[in-house]
């Protein structure tokens, strides 16, 4: 029983930036607990992931036609399958769609422990501490785990540069469980990103709104700031749950990941979902009557003014000049 | 329903219309000629909900729309809502619906006594219960229920304007004690930073007069009269009746509130629910102290006054504001045209308050910025007003009309309050 | 077809979370309590498929102060009964619900359950994909539609980067919902109050005891502070010309 | 040698009222009725119930034909007309000839016109309503009896409709017809009417088209506001132009006013709101004794706002809607005025002979 095992998340094509942030972070584990950095992968075909993961010490494939798409009821048989047979001292997954659905549910079948929300990771002895982000980001709770345990790591804790080598990248072929012959869900298709018009993941200016905005009819304000700014208008889950946007400008852990080089809150709380899908941004400017709220700590500036008086104003300030 | 809007329509040199060459000088009317089955149950549905039963009263006169504010910025009067109504149009989903102010203004002409001032919140009553209900609307409604205020503001903040008061203020949620005056901040005094500003100012005067008072403090929720009004009377009833049992553990002779809605809910509503208080608008209750502040300078301003309809038409009290503008010294007043019994509406009762983005939608202005041109052409420099609604619509509305550096908005008390020091 | 849909109270984040004197939980106390958004989500789901397919549809919640509130909402939104589960453990993490809901839903014979799929405070693993292993059927997590077809349900699951997948799913199943179709609908109070006046809500009483956690929460606390936001003080409009100023300074817009 | 009778003519509402007052005052009246019953044309067109009296009509018409028949002084003709009328003021020598061809002659010092009116054809209006094309066009008149008679369906199937219509001013204050004047009830009758529909058929919705709506005095609460208010009748402001046949129902179409759009409106059953018009009676007695007429044949009193009752023929009065429409009230209230004011007439020829 020893090593930190990483469950891959992919698309079948490429595996998901987040697989190599808990790559990053199994070698710090295995580092101290001992044992190798195993990582296991899924999929109809591995054969364009394997390539990826050097930075595993060894490489669980498992193959069938059955785990071709995503479908949580076959990738968890093979994650419960794989804790069984190499009985690692710690398991990782990425706290995303994957994340929700196996995490917890793989440790409830091997009767593991789970943590969740994990933003922090350390070895202590044969424990693990954990720092996890809880009440939207507002807390943090600090937790001690006696290990073999499975944790879900928020995107965005770890480096991801140190996720792609390191290695001994060993690949170990592993049958795929007798279960999938009797799989009681389906995969009936898939849909890409960029269904809609726009593709807010390559703008370079965000305007973001969240709850603060109050209601579909003041999104108006928000496009106003955004026209003036030359900028693409994104928002946090609530307002598109809400239908106040469309989905394809949600940004955040079920939305889109951006990288522009402004990222304007406007009237965003900063939960983790969100933080996720814009941690990489270049300069943040939140604006949130709330002065305790999370989004000022992720923030380089911030400020409490209402944002009904403050969008106009600014946007009244850009608009000779745009 | 097919509705024709003046300004779009087009009377065409050389049109085809349905395969009939109608060129020349056609009208408005030439529409597609349609059999109408006038679909009663309609109107029906609308009178036989109880409260509605007048607007089937209406004898189309036509008296109400030239009062009706909504009617100057749009196509809405109670005369139109009866006939679209009787044409088999849907009150329940049509837009008509959340347009009305309940101002009062036509009721105070109908000569059927057709009363929308019953007749709105008990459709919307019907409306919020099929769903139909505005987003942002809705929301106030959640924020109200979960948080006791329509802004979604946490409870525990609502007397954190007494932080910087400059005046002592007894919050009796921390130190039960008997006062002379229970004090109804209400949740734009308590909340909105413009409002803040005049519950200061309020603070400082009472202080000054020397008078025993005290707030509710986290305790105080919404009074939610305009709740009530935009149809949500079960929300009301629930408030309503905490409210009275927090009043009802804190001894005091006399309730006094800043919000003209406020005032109409004590005044006119709690009783019926079992809360019977001695209530007064805080301009019926400071104009008789006003010749005992020892005023400190003059103010040189030139002002108008809004009557705000929960206090003037709903209530009938346009005196004691007025008074109180009499007496600070040195300024001017001058009163608009629309005043007293005929004030236009700021726009803010009757829900909309919570319905500007809704209300813009069907309307060429807000009705605020209606009232802030009329303010304009008196010449006067400052537009005053006593309703905590009206400060915040009619300042906004200052700067959409681009009348900013023309027109000051502010509280009776805020003036005060400058005379005094 | 007999849905299940599973409520739980979380922390309102609109007002102050505490911790408490051990520094290790909340202060249970002075918090004020509303239904997890997810969950909101899960039962306008549940109430859109009894709508769509006349399916039979039960909230269930832990037994806790501030609960029946809940759940009298749920019947008030369209649920046609409510049930309270009461159970020998105080707590209320997603393990020790899920040990204490599995028995009481085989006993119901649901088909479906459908929860949110996450709360503010699951720092223990997310309750639908433990309560779905316990009782061994399939589950599916972050789902934003589903649709009921026979004995089989239709799902949207939605992953990051704005992809989403169809899946199909056998019944009995367990759903994480991220999303309903529509926003939760609104409920008049008179109607909750008379619901309050009238309706009964059921109650049963779990077998199972609440599972160990194999992990101790040693501290919780605010995040630390350290590189945070540079505060913009001032009127909105002079705040506003403090960040056009940032902005051209950093060519972020036009100078 | 004068004579201390008065003549009635006409035993409707207001002949049986001045034959009753007349008698009240002690003088003998002759009342002459060319129907077979006393009561008029309320009586003969079976109207249901008045506008402002909550009573079945014959309920009331009979209180007025028993005030009469129990009245010593009141000699009573039916089926009888005046055939010829000759003489002084004072003493009129008056021919009366009964349906079966004998006459008798009778002396009399006054009479009174109270012949009535009849009920505008609708066959004569210039709009195209279409009254004797479709079954279910009826008028005020035929909807009445329907209504007496507590069963009120569409003529065409025998079913109770399910929407029926008014229109107004059916004959009246219309230029082409020649019919200038309001008829002064039909506001009232067809708000009163429609009130019966919608109790007696309580799922028909019922409409009433209006250039205005003429409601004087209490029947603006009591019968208007009272349709309106507790009956839900729908007053439309925009007069129908004309009723065509559309299917099994009937298509009116106007333009409805207060919308600013055209109208088309199915209905079941429409009813012509028919005026009034003078009746045959009340042309030919006007010319038999001489008295002025106004164009349209109704008996002109003596052009004096404070006498309604004396025409150009001293010692002959007239009353009721002989004198142009009225409503039942004023016809009443006018044949004690003419009673009295015959009666005077006869008194102060007495003295004058006692004192010569």
């Amino acid at each position: 029983m020893a090593g930190v095992l990483v469950y891959v998340e992919s698309d079948g094509e490429r595996v998901a930036p987040i697989s190599f942030e808990l790559l990053a972070a199994a070698r710090e584990l295995a580092q101290s607990l001992g044992g190798d950095v195993e990582a296991l992968v899924a999929a109809a075909d591995t054969g364009p992931l394997v390539g990826e993961l050097g930075a595993a010490d060894t490489i669980l494939e498992v193959t069938s036609p059955a785990l071709a798409g995503y479908l949580p009821e076959a990738q968890q048989l093979v994650l419960v399958e794989a804790i069984r047979a190499r009985k690692p001292a710690v398991v990782l997954v990425g706290y995303t769609s994957a994340g929700l659905d196996l995490a917890a549910g793989a440790a409830t079948a091997t009767g593991l422990p789970v943590v969740a929300y994990c933003t922090g990771l350390r070895a202590e002895g044969s424990d693990v501490v954990a720092d996890s982000q809880l009440y939207g980001g507002k807390l943090v709770a600090t937790t001690t785990t006696s290990t073999p345990a499975v944790f879900s790591v928020v995107a965005g804790s770890f480096a991801e540069a140190n996720g792609h080598a390191g290695g001994r990248g060993e690949r170990i072929v592993t049958a795929p469980p007798a279960g999938l012959a009797q799989l009681r869900s389906r995969v009936l298709g898939t849909t890409g990103a960029g269904g809609g018009a726009v593709d807010i993941t390559k703008a370079e200016r965000v305007v973001s709104v969240g709850r603060g905005i109050g209601g579909a009819d003041n999104i108006e304000l928000a496009e106003e700031l955004a026209t003036a700014m030359g900028a693409e208008l994104g928002a946090s889950r609530p307002v598109v749950d809400s239908g106040w946007l469309p989905k394809e400008r949600q940004v955040g852990k079920s939305g889109m990941t951006v990288k522009p080089k402004l990222y304007l809150a406007v009237g965003i709380s900063g939960a983790p979902e969100h933080l996720e899908g814009m941690h990489d941004a270049g300069l943040v400017i939140a604006i949130n009557t709330d002065g305790d709220a999370p989004i000022f700590k992720v923030a380089d500036y911030g400020t409490t003014c209402d944002l009904f008086d403050l969008l106009p104003a600014i946007t009244a300030l850009l608009k000779p000049a745009g | 329903m097919p509705e024709v809007e003046p300004e779009r329509v087009h009377e065409d040199q050389r049109l085809v219309f349905e395969g009939m060459d109608i060129s020349g000088g056609w009208n408005r009317m030439f529409e597609q000629r349609v059999i109408w089955q006038h679909d009663i149950s309609a109107l029906d549905r609308v009178t036989g909900i109880p409260g509605a039963e007048s607007l089937g009263y209406c004898y189309q006169c036509g008296k109400c729309t030239p009062a009706c504010p909504v009617d100057h910025v749009g196509d809405y009067s109670p005369r139109k809502v009866f006939r679209r109504t009787q044409v088999g149009a849907d009150l329940l989903t049509s837009p008509d619906l959340w347009l009305c102010t309940t101002c009062g203004n036509c009721l105070r002409v109908c000569p059927k006594e057709v009363n929308m001032l019953q007749i709105m919140p008990a459709v919307r009553e019907r409306a919020v219960a099929a769903g139909q209900v505005p987003a942002e609307l809705q929301k106030a409604f959640e924020n109200t229920f979960q948080y006791g205020n329509p802004m979604g503001e946490p409870a525990r903040k609502r007397a954190d304007w007494v932080a910087e008061a400059g005046a002592p203020v007894t919050i009796l949620s921390r130190g039960p004690r008997p006062v002379d005056v229970l004090f109804f901040v209400e949740c734009y005094w308590s909340y909105h930073p413009r409002g803040r500003d005049a519950a200061r100012a309020f603070a400082r005067t009472m202080a000054t007069l020397g008078i025993d008072w005290g707030i509710l403090g986290a305790e105080e929720k919404c009074s939610c009269d305009s709740q009530r009004a935009a149809g949500e009377r079960g929300l009301f009833e629930m408030v309503a009746e905490q409210n009275i049992a927090t009043l009802g553990r804190y001894q005091f002779q006399r309730l006094v509130t800043p919000d003209p809605h406020a005032y109409n809910s004590f005044r006119n509503e709690y009783p019926r629910l079992g809360g019977a208080y001695d209530v007064s608008h805080y301009t019926q209750f400071l104009a008789p102290l006003m010749a005992q502040l020892p005023w400190q300078r003059e103010l040189p301003y030139r002002v108008t006054f809004h009557d705000p309809c929960y206090l003037g038409r709903h209530n009938g009290e346009y005196d004691a504001p007025r008074e109180m503008i009499r007496q600070i010294p040195g300024l001017e007043f001058v009163e608009m045209f629309r005043c007293k019994e005929n004030g236009y509406c700021c726009g803010g009762g009757g829900g909309g308050m919570w319905l500007d983005s809704f209300t813009g939608q069907h309307t060429q202005q807000r009705l605020s910025e209606r009232r802030v041109r009329e303010a304009v052409e008196t010449g006067a420099e400052m537009l005053v007003v006593c309703c905590p609604y009206e400060v915040s619509r009619f300042e906004d509305a200052v700067k959409s009309t681009g009348n900013q550096g023309k027109l000051l908005v502010r509280d009776i008390i805020e003036l005060v309050d400058e005379a005094l020091h | 077809m007999h849905i299940a849909v599973i409520l739980k109270q979380v922390p309102d984040l609109v007002e102050e979370v505490e911790v408490d004197s051990q520094g290790t939980d909340i202060d249970r106390d002075s918090v004020k309590w509303k239904l997890n958004e997810f969950d909101d989500h899960a039962l306008e789901q549940a109430v859109l498929l009894k709508e769509s397919s006349g399916a039979e549809v039960t909230a269930v919640a832990l037994a806790a102060d501030g609960v029946d509130q809940l759940l009298y909402a749920a019947v008030a939104r369209g649920v046609d009964r409510a049930i309270r589960v009461t159970t020998a453990s105080a707590r209320t993490d997603a393990p020790a619900a899920a040990a204490a809901l599995a028995g009481v839903l085989a006993d119901m014979g649901v088909d479906l359950v459908l929860t949110g799929v996450q709360a503010v405070d699951d720092l223990h693993g997310q309750l639908a994909p433990i309560l779905a292993t316990r009782l061994g059927w399939p589950h599916v997590s972050v789902v934003s539609r589903v649709s009921l077809e026979g004995t089989e349900a239709e799902v949207t699951q939605e992953y990051s980067g704005g992809r989403m997948a169809t899946l199909e799913v056998d019944l009995p199943a367990v759903l994480g919902v991220q999303a309903a179709p529509r926003p939760p609908r609104y409920v008049p109070i008179s109607r909750l109050r008379q619901v309050m006046a009238s309706a009964e809500l059921g109650s049963a009483a779990a077998a199972a005891a609440a599972p160990a956690l194999g992990s101790t929460v040693t501290r919780l606390a605010a995040p630390p502070q350290g590189q945070g936001a540079q505060m913009l003080e001032g009127r909105p409009e002079a705040v506003a010309e403090q960040i056009v100023a940032l902005l051209r300074e950093r060519g972020l817009v036009e100078a | 040698m004068s004579s201390d009778t008065v003549l009635v003519i006409g035993g409707g509402p207001a002949g049986l009222e001045a034959a009753r007052a007349v008698a009240g005052l002690g003088h003998e009246a002759i009342l002459v009725e060319r129907r077979q019953r006393l009561g008029g044309t309320p009586d003969s067109a079976g109207y249901s119930a008045f506008a402002l009296d909550p009573r079945p009509a014959q309920e009331v018409l009979e209180v007025a034909r028993q005030a009469v028949l129990t009245q010593p002084l009141v000699q009573l003709h039916l089926e009888t007309e005046v055939k010829s009328f000759a003489g002084e003021p004072g003493d009129f020598k008056v021919t009366l000839e009964r349906a079966d061809g004998s006459t008798a002659d009778v002396s009399c010092g006054a009479a009174i016109i109270a012949t009535g009116f009849d009920h505008f054809d609708p066959g004569r209006e210039t709009q195209a309503y279409g009254y004797y094309e479709y079954e279910d066009v009826i008028t005020l008149v035929d909807a009445e009896r329907m209504l007496a008679a507590k069963h009120f369906v569409r003529p065409s199937t025998g079913k109770p409709p399910e929407q029926v219509c008014f229109i107004q001013c059916v004959g009246s204050r219309d230029r082409r017809i020649g019919n200038e004047y309001c008829s002064k009830v039909c506001c009232g009758v067809a708000s009163k009417e429609a009130s019966e529909i919608r109790e007696l058929v309580p799922d028909c919705r019922v409409f009433i088209f209006y250039i205005d709506m003429r409601m004087y005095g209490f029947w603006e609460d009591r019968i208007y506001w009272k349709a309106q208010e507790q009956h839900h009748v729908n007053f439309v402001r925009g007069i129908v132009t004309e009723v065509i046949s559309k299917g099994d129902r009937l298509l009116v179409k106007g333009e409805d006013t207060t919308m600013n759009r055209p109208m088309e409106v199915a209905m079941d059953m429409v009813i012509l709101s028919v005026g009034m018009v003078p009746s045959a009676g009340t042309q030919a007695i006007g010319k038999l004794l001489g008295v002025a007429q106004d164009k349209h044949g109704f008996i002109s009193p003596t052009a004096n706002a404070l006498d309604t009752v004396s025409t150009s023929v001293p010692g002959v009065y007239v009353a009721g809607a002989a004198a142009g429409p009225k409503d039942l009230d004023d016809s009443v209230s006018m044949a004690g005025s003419a009673a009295v004011k015959a009666v005077s007439f006869l008194r102060q020829g007495s003295m004058a002979a006692a004192a010569r």
